[in-house]
């Protein structure tokens, strides 16, 4: 298991290559990168992303952790980042390695929703309008409840 | 104890951490003991349904005992991802 | 969208990196990546996959092409070896692109399950002791129903 | 027509691909013609439902038509990915 939280850039395809290295049991690799959304207006400057250090490990850690109790894993690799991004910038990305396909989708899944609502960042999305901080969204709240 | 504000709490208090000496019994209390002290506070915490605390870095509830927490955290529901 | 059936190698790294590379509308992108389990006796020598020309491609076409009717994608791409490959070695990646996080999951686990059951690829597992062609899983066939 | 093998329907057969003519008006026909011509027909074709057959490079059924087919391929239940 590797939890980061890290300012800089990640490069997500030396990150998959990494991950894949690993053992021969695992027939299957998944992984989830989120990026920068340029918004509907199309004028995006800065998408600042504002974290509780400590607490942020401990979070992703937790939830990672229990994905490992829930499905059968290999390995699980959470990336996330914090600071000032750009549109297009990777934000985060999970990767799960498992036996079989099924648990490497449902625990990336997983992983996915409850870092969305648990794990304490806080996203701004800056225009040269303003700066507005992105609410949280009743389905990300609601997708916990299947699992 | 410390008490962080993270997020648009931060902003409205106007400042990311300040350190508290309070006999507050429960994170309500302590709510309550800082809305009363300042405007900033009340605006920060008019609306608790939209808030979250953290206690020790655990996400919490508002009715929960202060006994022994070192660091309360408050903040808007989290936007990760 | 990108197919590709290829003998030779690909790098899972620079394919994720480059289908990452696209247009800013997508906020989620999801990779699968398939590699050689080792059997339980841990004696597999070579894993041999033969597949139909001609039928590999349209097939994974079309089953590219309904996951684009079905979710809203950026982007879709399907990479398939054949040939002789070792444990360990990756035999194939889907990627989806799309600007919620629920279309690219379940878009590639639609992919997935369609290119189990219905891509013309049959895989033979060969061990000192011999050479078993891998039987098609009920949980497979399975599969396709919740679509 | 062209007719194609693959994986174990191809070993037992022996080969991969044969040009074959035939007047069988749907697969089931062509599946029974074979069958009674060699031993190995018989001995590829014995379990249907172990097989699947492809006409012209799309999933078929048994019971199709050939009329029109070019090519048609018989193999066992796919396992890719």
């Amino acid at each position: 298991m590797r939890i980061v939280v890290q300012e800089q850039e990640f490069d997500l395809g030396a990150e998959a290559n990494a991950f894949a290295a690993g053992d021969n049991g695992n027939g299957a690799i998944v992984t989830f990168t989120g990026v920068v959304r340029d918004l509907a207006s199309g004028n995006l400057d800065v998408m600042e992303i504002e974290h509780y250090p400590g607490m942020t490990e401990r979070a992703l850690t937790k939830i990672a952790e229990d994905a490992q109790v829930r499905w059968s894993l290999g390995d699980v690799l959470v990336i996330h980042r914090y600071g000032r991004l750009a549109p297009g910038d990777r934000i985060m990305m999970v990767a799960t390695a498992a036996p079989h396909r099924k648990d490497a989708f449902e625990a990336a899944e997983y992983l996915m929703d409850y870092l969305k609502s648990r794990a304490p960042f806080w996203k701004k999305e800056i225009t040269s309008g303003g700066a507005d901080w992105v609410a949280a969204k009743d389905e990300d709240e609601d997708a916990l409840a299947r699992w | 104890m410390d008490v962080l504000y993270f997020a648009w709490v931060r902003e409205r208090i106007g400042l990311p951490k300040e350190r508290i000496e309070t006999e507050a019994a429960t994170v309500s209390d302590l709510v309550a003991e800082l809305s009363a002290r300042e405007d900033r506070y009340a605006a920060a915490f008019a609306d608790l349904s939209a808030l979250r605390v953290a206690l020790d870095q655990e996400l919490s509830d508002f009715d929960a005992s202060l006994s022994g927490v070192r660091e309360v955290a408050f903040f808007p529901p989290m936007t990760g991802g």
